[in-house]
């Protein structure tokens, strides 16, 4: 069974090399086929695989497949080759499966695409084998091709209705923000390269710590480095900007890039890595702070947009927030529980948010909705799981139980602070109170539109399926006083190393988890104070000079304007034409010139030939004479 | 004997410079004139009879009455000489002259830092002359006589009325 | 008879710059044809000075030439004359200065 | 004596395209894809036979001037083989490209083109340095020819400025051939233009930098590196199609191959002088050229100046004397040559079809035109260094070797890699994204033009994925040049620079 593991890669590949070359001859649905069927395939193999690996394989050896060799120079020896863990099974299993999901969701939605329906689906399928290279592969050159590979599709799927130039300038910012992280990270990378001689993921994890010592330096500067692209991927300070703009993707495609599977690499990568962050305790520091940061200010910029998916996009930037807090206090399973949880509700809200997109004709502005929940029931109700989810209401929703991880963690682990634990309340006291906003006012109130149709069955059932896994997947790992069951963190230590526990003891679980929960709900109450079937005219909606600010995402795109791409266009502008061939040129002009000075002297005036000739002779009689 | 020499060199001075700032034609041609033949003058002192004589006929006599015949062919006349005042401004006279002086500065200066023997001239007799003209000499003169063969036919051809002779390059655009 | 040589040079010094001036002043072709022999004359001058300082014929043989080709020279030179008076209607130099401006030569 | 034959068999189908262009306009076409078909046969099947280790794999000698010690010496080995196959890759591509956009004077066009790439035939397997100029200066002029006679609006000013360069550029190499063909004759009483014999010649440190010099100033202007990079945005954009195909896939990689092939090996102690130097040249370029590419709004001028980046690779790469760097550079000749090849063909085509370069007059094209914008999508990617393309494999193994050699400047020049994708997504941006600006009417790619870029996608993936046949074939010469260049090096060790021996 584990020799399919390439196949897993390929189909998704194989898929959007079929659609490429038949896609426009082809009718949709038979594209809808073949980009469903693929991607489907692929996620019934890592099922089956899945299976096998956790049935047969107790300790969790990694499962290596080497396809061939990629290139062998003087000691740099890559293969392409794929390495499957508990860690990167967990992530396959995601990907292929919600992407399974999404992709049968985008049939039924992109269905009015005439030119595009192909084209989507390529681009997708690409994106999905992309992804899956990246976190199966078993060195860091192969995993930075996954990495490019999504940033080119991510750039493609943001600018897909390409006419639009906004979306385009949306897709090139997109790539060129994430490009930014990346180049930090390919400095890591030699970094990496000229210390081991090897990029191999293994061989760097294993030699690591024998050849830098904790806290050192270098080990400091290769950590952040890394962390460099981990931020631009996964949309953190300070290059979060990019994600709310990228929303002008299709929905699909926000929830499966933007929310599930992309923009967490940052995650996977920090977690792949997790040895040498370990070496740099500083560094660890920097990503739970990071992560504090962003979750708080993602927060306050979600609290105070209008446009349903730009909440949801500085919202998912808030959750992956959460995910750096545990990466920072060490705690890996629960960063990576946290992933997997969000990968369900994030999507599940993105599909929602586009289901109800897709029947109000493009309209994106929550204040001109309201009143949707009778019309669209099933949207309405697997929205509010999923929301609830996001919220973290206490026992039945998995986000709880994935949540209250990280914040206990965050307090008790040997990294952790109260800080880092109060940030994080905040944060779930931002979260609940901007979720239920949104779901306040777009579902509730007075009706302003009519939905235009009902969403059809292939966008329902994801919908379902995934709402069924936002709350059903949290009691895989229940925390200590209510159950203690462990399955992902068992699963996932086979991989990685456990926490750190300093604090622990059952009762101040509960007090936090106490605290925890009633900050949600008094987040939600609050939102229903203010929100519910409160009248809003989209018209008339108000914003003082602070929320203003929140609403533009704290500024930053002001401030990178004016510090960067400002700059850099007037530099570019005036030294259009090249200076340096101003002097070639200015050599081509003076030779001109003296070429006019001589032939001037050639005037055909007989007098100034003598002239010439006199004055000649007076300059040589005076060379010969007085020299 | 001396005291010739300087009136015969004052009066070609004088000749040559009425000469260059004349306005008729004729006037100038006949100063020319005079200005030769007191140059002839200073070759016979100076001991050259042959060639002062030579000076006199060919110089004074040929070539200045070629100078006649094209002046009154051309016909220039009264218009002419108006047409010569037109041209001959007298503000361009400064720079030349400053170069001129110049030149002449320089060449005095040369001839004053030169040690000179002061000699006494002797007549050197047509004859002399004749032998080494026809030994030493004698492919320079073949070599005269070709350009003066190749001046006459020039002279022919240039002169030919009524046909307007062109440069080749130039034909196109002319005709 | 008693003449120091550099008077002699002197004088053709003098006629040759005064030769100088006429050709650089004039624009008239005939009077700059005839600073010209003022000038070859003044050559000529310095040529039958040396001679006879050196007591020695080549100088006058040096003349002859002189002669000679100041003859060819303004036969030649005076039909150019004539050739330009026909062609320009003037004797002025700069009429004839067509060598750079193709625009200036006259239609004929 | 198969290498002569390559040369004489280009040689001889210009001639007979330029006769048969008399009375046909196909004849020439026919005959110069023959010829170049036949060539890309012969070396293919050297390649194949080709096995590792032994430093020249043919190689033929006959005397020419034997009284000045010239030869033919020819030879090629993994390094020189590699090129030549995309040498005669790109000619059967531009002979394809120019089959319908050429239609003036088409036999003396193919007797330039084959002239052309005779002459860079020729550069690629002399080992005679008389014969190495000679051929240097064979392909310019036909060059000239090209660009002059065929161009876009401003051929002539862009004609002459290539020529001007690169000819008073050449002349400095000639003068530096001439002084080490007179030290070496001094030395040892044989005066010879052989290669090999010239290596190792003995002059002084002064001397020695001066020389190299010469041949440095020679190639580093054909390679573009600013500030020598002028003529080259305008030579790029007069030229049709398949001129600027060939001057950014093959011109410019003499100049980088000629400063492998010779200027390493001849000087090597001089070369480890002027690193640094070469070294920061190559960064200003790879950032310089990004800049300008940027700010440029006709397409082809934008290539172009992407090859100047590009190129500033190249530089770096060659002056980090180490083998990971080197293979690289081999790596980043061949991928740029397809993947600017690429680009120079999609903006030949669309201006084929809209008549003119201006980014600012297109826009939205991609409904028009999918297949294309499909296929440049591939190509600016690729030149944006996204991995599993060929230039990514070129521009991360350049990368990391030099990281070996200079830390700060190499990482000063990773920034292109995010300049690359600011540049090369503007291209996307302008032309296929956005507004139709204006209404063109025009067809898409047909089956000629889809064939030649289908060739060159196949090969940009296949170089991504499989780098390895190309690393394999010029590992042994790579390898045999940085020894020998940091050899000498150990001997004299007055010269101090950041050398390390990479382990293993």
């Amino acid at each position: 069974m584990k020799d399919l593991l390439w196949l897993i890669v390929a189909l998704p590949f194989a898929g959007a090399l079929i659609l490429t070359i038949f896609g426009k001859r082809s009718p949709r649905l038979v594209s809808a086929f073949i980009g469903v069927g693929s991607v489907s395939l692929a996620a019934i193999i890592t099922i089956l695989l899945g299976i096998g690996f956790m049935s047969h394989n107790p300790t969790g050896i990694p499962y290596h497949q080497l396809l061939w060799q990629w290139m062998d120079v003087d000691g740099l020896s890559l293969n392409i080759a794929f390495n499957l863990d508990s860690v990167s099974l967990t992530f396959i299993f995601v990907i292929t499966f919600v992407g399974a999901l999404i992709h049968l969701y985008s049939a039924q939605f992109m269905w009015k695409e005439e030119e595009g329906f192909a084209r989507f689906f390529i681009f997708m399928n690409l994106f999905i084998g992309f992804m899956l290279i990246l976190v199966l592969a078993d060195n860091m050159l192969l995993l930075y091709l996954g990495w490019e590979g999504v940033g080119l599709c991510s750039y493609l799927l943001i600018g897909f209705w390409y006419k639009d130039p906004a979306n385009g300038y949306a897709a090139r910012k997109a790539f060129i923000v994430t490009r930014i992280g990346d180049f930090t990270m390919a400095i890591g990378l030699f970094i990496l390269f000229t210390t081991y001689h090897t990029l191999n993921i293994k061989d760097i994890l294993a030699a690591a710590p024998s050849t830098w010592a904790v806290g050192s330096g270098i080990a400091l500067t290769t950590a952040l480095l890394l962390l460099g692209g981990a931020i631009g991927k996964s949309a953190q300070l300070p290059l979060q900007t990019w994600l709310p703009d990228a929303m002008a993707g299709p929905s699909p495609v926000s929830a499966l890039i933007h929310s599930a599977t992309m923009v967490t690499a940052g995650v996977y990568l920090i977690a792949r890595m997790h040895v040498l962050f370990e070496l740099a305790p500083i560094a660890q520091h920097i990503i739970a702070i990071i992560g504090a940061i962003t979750l708080l200010v993602a927060g306050m910029a979600a609290l105070n947009q209008y446009d349903i998916k730009k909440v949801l996009a500085y919202s998912t930037i808030s959750q992956i927030g959460y995910m750096f807090v545990a990466l920072g206090v060490g705690a890996w399973s629960a960063a990576i529980f946290h992933f997997m949880i969000h990968a369900f509700f994030k999507s599940l809200l993105f599909l929602g948010a586009g289901a109800v997109i897709l029947v109000m004709n493009d309209e994106h502005n929550m204040f001109k909705m309201g009143g949707l929940w009778k019309k669209l029931p099933v949207t309405f109700w697997t929205f509010l799981i999923a929301a609830s989810s996001l919220t973290a209401l206490p026992l039945l929703t998995a986000g709880f139980y994935s949540k209250d991880k990280i914040l206990w963690l965050a307090y008790s682990s040997d990294k952790g602070s109260v800080w880092l634990w109060l940030a994080g309340l905040a944060g779930a006291f931002i979260t609940a109170l901007y979720t239920f906003r949104m779901v306040f006012i777009t579902f509730f109130g007075k009706a302003k539109m009519e939905p235009t149709s009902r969403p059809g069955i292939f966008i329902t059932i994801p919908l379902i399926i995934l709402s069924i896994l936002s709350f059903a997947g949290g009691f895989i790992e229940l925390p200590g006083d209510m159950g203690h069951v462990t399955l992902l963190s068992d699963f996932i230590q086979k991989t990685m190393p456990a926490v750190m526990v300093q604090q622990s003891g059952y009762r101040i679980e509960l007090i936090f988890q106490v605290i925890a929960a009633i900050v949600a709900i008094g987040g939600v109450w609050l939102a229903y104070i203010f929100y519910f079937n409160k009248q809003f005219d989209p018209a008339e909606l108000k914003q003082n000079g602070l929320q203003r600010f929140f609403y533009k995402g704290w500024d930053f795109d002001l401030l990178y304007d004016k510090v960067f791409v400002t700059p850099m266009v007037f530099l570019a502008r005036i030294n259009k034409n090249d200076f340096i061939d101003q002097f070639y040129t200015s050599l081509a002009s003076f030779t001109r010139l003296l070429h006019k000075g001589l032939s001037a002297t050639q005037n055909g005036k007989l007098r100034w030939y003598a002239t010439a000739i006199a004055i000649g002779a007076i300059v040589i009689l005076t060379i010969i004479f007085y020299l | 004997m001396t005291i010739l020499f300087y009136i015969a060199s004052f009066f070609a001075i004088i000749a040559t410079i009425k000469m260059i700032i004349g306005t008729n034609a004729i006037h100038a041609l006949l100063y020319l004139i005079t200005s030769l033949l007191s140059v002839s003058v200073v070759f016979f002192i100076l001991g050259a009879p042959f060639v002062a004589a030579l000076e006199v006929i060919i110089y004074a006599g040929a070539i200045m009455v070629l100078f006649v015949f094209v002046i009154m062919m051309l016909n220039l006349g009264k218009e002419g000489v108006k047409e010569e005042h037109e041209l001959f401004n007298k503000k361009v006279l400064i720079g030349p002259s400053i170069i001129s002086l110049a030149l002449l500065f320089e060449m005095i200066y040369i001839l004053m830092h030169q040690s000179m023997l002061p000699v006494t001239f002797n007549e050197i007799p047509p004859d002399a002359v004749g032998k080494l003209l026809f030994t030493k000499y004698i492919l320079v003169i073949e070599l005269a006589a070709f350009l003066l063969i190749s001046g006459i036919i020039g002279a022919y051809h240039l002169g030919e009325k009524g046909k307007v002779v062109h440069h080749r390059f130039l034909q196109k655009e002319n005709l | 008879m008693n003449i120091p040589v550099n008077q002699g040079i002197l004088l053709a010094a003098i006629l040759f710059c005064i030769g100088l001036v006429g050709l650089l002043v004039r624009r008239d072709i005939i009077f700059m044809l005839m600073s010209v022999e003022v000038m070859l004359n003044a050559a000529g001058l310095a040529f039958i000075v040396a001679g006879s300082a050196w007591g020695q014929a080549d100088g006058q043989v040096m003349f002859i030439f002189i002669l000679a080709m100041a003859a060819a020279e303004v036969s030649v030179g005076l039909a150019l004359i004539i050739q330009m008076f026909m062609k320009f209607k003037s004797v002025d130099t700069n009429m004839a200065s067509t060598m750079n401006e193709q625009k200036k030569i006259s239609n004929t | 004596m198969i290498l002569v034959w390559l040369i004489l068999l280009l040689i001889g189908c210009g001639f007979l395209a330029w006769l048969t262009g008399r009375w046909s306009d196909i004849l020439p076409r026919v005959i110069s894809l023959t010829g170049v078909f036949i060539q890309l046969i012969i070396i293919v099947s050297l390649l194949l036979e080709h096995k590792q280790g032994s430093q020249w794999i043919i190689s033929y000698a006959h005397a020419w001037i034997p009284f000045f010690g010239i030869q033919i010496k020819v030879a090629a080995d993994g390094l020189s083989l590699l090129m030549l196959l995309l040498t005669s890759f790109l000619g059967l591509l531009s002979i394809l490209v120019s089959w319908k956009e050429i239609n003036k004077k088409v036999g003396f066009f193919h007797f330039n083109l084959m002239f052309v790439l005779a002459g860079i035939t020729g550069v690629f397997i002399s080992l005679d340095l008389f014969l190495f100029y000679f051929s240097w200066e064979v392909m310019l002029i036909p060059m000239y020819f090209l660009i002059s006679i065929w161009g876009n609006e401003k051929r002539t000013y862009a004609a002459y400025k290539f020529f001007l360069f690169t000819q008073a550029s050449g002349l400095l190499m000639f003068l530096s051939i001439l002084g080490l063909y007179f030290i070496h004759g001094h030395n040892t009483g044989t005066y010879t233009f052989d290669y090999e014999q010239l290596l190792g010649t003995k002059m002084s440190t002064q001397t020695a930098f001066i020389l190299m010099l010469g041949f440095v100033i020679a190639f580093i202007v054909k390679l573009s590196t600013v500030p020598f990079h002028s003529w080259l945005p305008d030579a790029h954009t007069q030229a049709p199609t398949a001129g600027s195909v060939i001057l950014a896939g093959l011109l410019l990689k003499t100049g980088a191959y000629g400063l492998i092939r010779f200027v390493l090996p001849l000087f090597p102690q001089a070369s480890h002088q002027f690193a640094p130097i070469a070294m920061t040249l190559g960064v200003i370029s790879i950032l310089y050229g990004a800049k300008l590419a940027f700010a440029q709004t006709d397409l082809k001028r934008l290539i172009a100046y992407i090859s100047v980046s590009h190129m500033g690779f190249i530089l770096l790469g060659i002056y980090a004397f180490n083998e990971i760097a080197m293979q690289g550079v081999v790596m980043q000749m061949i991928a740029h040559g397809i993947s600017t090849g690429a680009l120079f063909i999609i903006a030949g085509a669309l201006h084929e079809r809209i008549h003119t370069r201006d980014m600012e007059q297109m826009g939205g094209l991609w409904t028009k035109v999918p297949k294309m914008g499909a296929l440049a999508l591939i190509f600016i990617m690729g030149s944006l260094g996204l991995p599993g393309l060929g230039n990514f494999i070129a521009e991360i193994l350049i990368l990391i070797g030099s990281f070996f050699a200079d830390k700060a400047l190499t990482i000063i020049a990773t920034l292109g890699l995010i300049a690359s994708t600011i540049y090369a997504l503007r291209i996307m941006q302008k032309v296929f994204y956005g507004k139709e600006e204006k209404k063109w009417v025009i067809a898409d790619l047909g089956f000629r033009e889809m064939a030649i870029m289908l060739s060159l996608t196949i090969v940009i993936i296949w170089l991504g994925l499989f780098p390895n046949c190309i690393l394999k074939v010029s590992k042994s010469p790579v390898q045999k040049i940085i020894e020998s260049t940091n050899r000498v090096f150990d001997v004299q060790e007055n010269v101090v620079s950041q050398r390390i021996i990479i382990k293993n």
